[in-house]
């Protein structure tokens, strides 16, 4: 099984014709992914050339796309000064899962678009996130597909390249993945930590989780306690950004240390409070997901 | 991005929040004017992106532009928290009856603007809030309504008892919001909002922070940015479009991704070392910012040696490892650099760095121990 | 029984020291209404008198009117610009029932409180609206309390004194009434002839329902689509207007013929069409009851 | 309250709506001056509150100042729906490619704003509607959100094909939607929108309505009203605070409550005969407005019987009785009354107009026959 995509996820690129959004939907097609429309406003009726011999179509907007193409997933591509609308745009037109791929989307904007996107009762995965991927069925959004393989392990992170060296190490042990997802590093995000590890408690193959979180925010302690009153299969966590300095912005504009809120110290203690085996560095993590699965 | 407090004002002012008038001076010439102009009794006030000013000396009150004049000259070129002191605000004193505190920010966990109001301005809100929470009223925004009016009464409400007072801080809180909304503010703060014996209600201190994605629509404010205020390394680096901080430690680190970044700095200190940067290259495949990178890297005396560490998802390796050779051979690097390359195009990569006499490693790990020994013996 | 208010309703009157505010709330008072807080911004604190001996606070705003008195339903009197946010404070504040009396608020304040209001899942009747009274247990806003009686008839209306008119003579002819709700005569309003008719119809002493509809949008049609299909006890229906021309506001602001729509001739039939004995007099109304009840 | 569409060009000019330069003209010679100042061929245009101009003959093309002269003083004056047209727009002629339909209302049903676009322009929406409602297209607005870029660009879209115009009507939907909120409309409308052959999008009508609720925080709008455009006794109806609306009956009703003002005009009706008008004196107690109401119906030569139908709730019947008697005081009135009084201060009522020589019935419909038959006899 596989959380939140499958081989029946159908995808619809918005941004298609654009640098990232053309490399990336080359990329998902390339992995299997269905991707079965395009939009880019004013380019509707164009025909996109995604390799293999696919031949997407390109709409001026995504109600057209998903009425034409039953598509029932968006990515977004588009620059961050159109990528909220563009979010709204996706949740109006009745896709049930929306990836933010955008990064620097002005926050305010996004405070807009997670309302709506909540109002229509849509899951959005991002902005500024790296998607996910279900090893061997679909992926939506920028993870490499081949540091990844089937298996039993569901990862959720905030960081992208993290993600994949996490990832590729589980990888390179025979340890495959459930599913991957990259929840994003916005103050303002989409699905968070809880809503994933809700989604792989449900899922019947996932008998180990990883958590990746960063500095900066609460999530990670929500999710901590969230595992402790709920999850019954073995977790482990990494916290990135122990060295960081309080008040900057460490890349990511939701890695930051406001205050006494969000330290790497305070997650890892929440962590180990909540039964978190923490990895202290990266490469620990493999050991500890081992570990957790008996082998 | 912070601004100025005298940049804040504007927005203030603008929104139509009651500011007293003022000036900024570079220099004591100019603050002794400006006090002259203002009716001689002013404050002096440093302009610099730190937190207690006043307790490092750099607010000063003034009787007479003379005085303003040897305060603006004392506080000029002062150094706050590791900050130069190079512009000052003139502003009159106001006679004071009572200081509030009134803020708004964006609250992550709510995903909307969060007010907090206090009737106990004048000194740090998050002390207020740890020894006299129940002095702080909080109200969250539904960013789909805006600040609706009886949010703003209610907390006007809070501060004071004197209906003409309350009238007055519905009003501000009210602008307050409108300046926070207008230009994409993380944080919009007036502290202290004082009463004056005439019954008037003013914005005293305003300290203002910008959602720089949103400088695309705010031209503006982005030229509020004040280069002095960071770093020069910090300006560089942003320009070439690099997410960098400066750090005190010796391992110059260049990563791409923000996690992985932050990642290897821990693993530096894990080590026993001192990363000497955070330095994301993002997921572009641009060799020019990998020599940017470099130039920034190598302009730090502190750097004893430099950790690439690349996984190659997007960024294609061998475009990293152009990059490398590329500014080797631009600059003249004599710092030890070593260098962790996988995924995406390794293999080219290898060999781009194996024909400039580079080795490269496939293990994070193995890496930052390497780094961080080559930085402990130099 | 009755519905939406009865002796346990506790009422706050927002503008309570306001000419109408004031005096309606002595009428309630005397009525029986509990009446236990007023709200007028500025001053909080003041006692208003209500006579009866009655002592009523007065709070700067309905959160400490709730907060301190158990407010539960509230009745706003304040002037037509602050009419809007008077609801949305009331809607905020957590009572269960607001009834807006006052007239000419303007529409698009409305289409945002109505938003709120069903945000916050809160019953609003109005604006510009009479109120409701349950006789013999409660009453809140301006129906005069003397020309009704307790009995089994549930009276709707979009009017004031027409429904007075009806009433009063059900209660001369000593057919007394479980609630009488005026839903006010604005083209936006909260509490609608369908909600009304609901709750008519889990209310097992309401043995049968007046309607009394004007000209001007379709609720009127829909109310009577509704009743076809769900309402078991005798309906008696009244349309004023059908003498009103198009395209003129006839005192209501709702009551506009626009276009082919909202005409009393296409509600009379769709009444007619629904099983509602429509009453072409005032005076009917009362005999058609009374044939409805078997008297 | 409807504008006219010179008030409503200026409200769209402001929002940014590309509208073609015009002025207004109360004479032949005005209309000849802005006709040579716009170059010479003009579209001379009937400034009335009905539809139908056109086909009335008010709307008229010339082909030169003198032309523009002779059609304005054809116009002026002219009736149009029972209206005296007072004012023409002079405006150039556009060469038209292509006429679209751009509107937004309020959707009672939804209680929202809802949009309806259709590239069948130039013609009556509702017309339209009915023969091909497939060149319809309709966005309902979420009040919590305002239009969303990504809602306007695709009303935009079923416009028009070519990118460029879709960009040009995208910018004008928006700002159609606003003017409607800053204006409390309860329409807006372009029709039609055009394209001239140098592919500009242009507003060549427009049609508005505005909520006379809001004219308290829109001062200049409310300064929009045209008392030409209304019989004068509805003018001092309002300035009465009265609902008035003339109708052209013999009965004259004079109700408290827009309901049973309604059911009394049916009444008298349905006993065979017709109202002269809708008069609502409200809720209020105030016998000056019963004054200003017989007035009022007196002022009309048609009315044959005054018929007076009040339900005293709040309303007090003996305020009422006393205004009747104060205006029979005040002015001549030789038409016959009859008074229908219940409810608050009956009794009162009652023997206040016995003294002053009046008799009362408490039942309505008795009452309406009674004025109906009256009317009839005179």
């Amino acid at each position: 099984m596989s959380v939140f995509i499958d081989q029946s996820t159908r995808v619809v690129v918005q941004g298609i014709t654009g640098r990232d959004g053309s490399f990336h939907t080359h990329q998902m097609v390339a992995y299997g992914t269905q991707v079965v429309a395009g939009v880019t406003p004013g380019k509707g009726g164009q025909t996109f050339e995604a390799g293999n011999g696919a031949r997407i179509p390109v709409f001026n907007t995504v109600e057209a796309a998903v009425r034409e193409t039953g598509a029932n997933a968006s990515a977004i591509y588009v620059p961050p000064p159109f990528a909220a609308s563009a979010i709204m745009e996706a949740a109006d037109a009745g896709v049930a899962l929306i990836v933010g791929i955008t990064e620097g989307v002005p926050v305010q904007d996004m405070m807009t678009a997670s309302a709506l996107v909540q109002d229509k009762g849509v899951r959005l995965l991002g902005p500024n996130c790296p998607g996910l991927i279900s090893p061997g069925k679909s992926k939506v959004g920028i993870i490499p597909g081949e540091i990844t393989i089937p298996g039993p392990v569901g990862v959720v992170s905030r960081s992208g390249t993290l993600t994949y060296e996490a990832v590729n190490q589980l990888t390179q042990a025979g340890i495959g993945q459930t599913t991957c997802v990259g929840i994003g590093g916005d103050p303002i995000i989409g699905t968070d930590f809880i809503d994933c590890l809700e989604a792989f408690a449900a899922d019947g193959e996932t008998e180990a989780v990883v958590i990746i979180g960063e500095i900066g925010g609460t999530d990670e302690q929500d999710a901590a306690r969230w595992v402790k009153d709920n999850l019954n299969v073995p977790v482990v966590g990494f916290i990135a950004g122990q060295t960081a300095p309080p008040g900057r912005t460490m890349g990511h504009a939701g890695a930051i240390i406001s205050g006494s809120e969000g330290t790497a110290d305070e997650k890892i203690r929440t962590f180990k409070e909540s039964g978190i085996a923490v990895a202290e560095r990266p490469v620990d993590i493999r050991d500890l997901v081992k570990e957790g699965l008996g082998l | 991005m912070d601004i100025h407090e005298y940049q804040a004002k504007e927005l203030f002012t603008e929104a139509g929040i009651p500011v007293p008038p003022g000036e900024v001076a570079t220099t004591a010439d100019e603050a002794e004017d400006i006090a002259r102009r203002l009716g001689g009794r002013v404050v002096v006030k440093a302009q610099v992106h730190a937190g207690g000013r006043g307790k490092a000396g750099g607010v000063k009150l003034a009787d007479s532009p003379e005085a303003a004049r040897e305060y603006a000259s004392a506080i000029l070129g002062m150094e706050i928290k590791e900050l130069i002191v190079k512009k000052v605000l003139v502003t009159p004193v106001e006679d004071i009856v009572s200081e509030a505190y009134v803020g708004v920010l964006i609250d992550r966990a709510n995903q909307a603007p969060l007010f907090m109001v206090s009737p106990e301005g004048g000194v740090d809100i998050e002390q207020v809030a740890e020894t006299n929470p129940d002095a702080i009223r909080k109200q969250s925004v539904d960013p789909r309504y805006g600040l609706l009016p009886h949010q703003a009464y209610a907390l006007a409400d809070f501060l004071y008892d004197d209906p003409k007072l309350v009238r007055q801080a519905t009003k501000i809180v009210g602008q307050l919001y409108d300046a926070f909304t207008k230009n994409s503010c993380s944080l919009a703060e007036i502290n202290p909002l004082i009463v004056t014996p005439q019954g008037e209600v003013k914005a005293i201190d305003a300290k203002v922070s910008i959602d720089e994605n949103a400088f695309y629509r705010l031209p503006r404010v982005e030229a509020y940015r004040d280069l002095d205020a960071e770093p020069e390394s910090e300006s560089r680096a942003r320009e070439a479009e690099l997410s960098y901080v400066k750090l005190d430690g010796n391992v110059g680190c260049c990563v791409n991704g923000a996690g992985l970044a932050m990642a290897t700095m821990d693993l530096v200190k894990y080590y026993g070392g001192e990363p000497a940067n955070f330095l994301d290259i993002g997921g572009s495949s641009n060799p020019d910012k990998v020599v940017a990178a470099l130039q920034i890297i190598t302009a730090d005396p502190s750097v004893k040696a430099i950790l690439f560490n690349i996984f190659g998802g997007i960024t294609r390796c061998d475009d990293v490892a152009n990059g490398i050779v590329e500014a080797t051979r631009r600059i003249d690097i004599k710092t030890p650099i070593v260098i962790r390359l996988t995924g995406t195009n390794e293999a080219e990569a290898l060999e781009i760095l194996g024909e400039a006499g580079f080795s490269a490693h496939t293990s994070m790990d193995e890496v930052v121990q390497k780094a961080v020994q080559i930085a402990a013996q130099a």
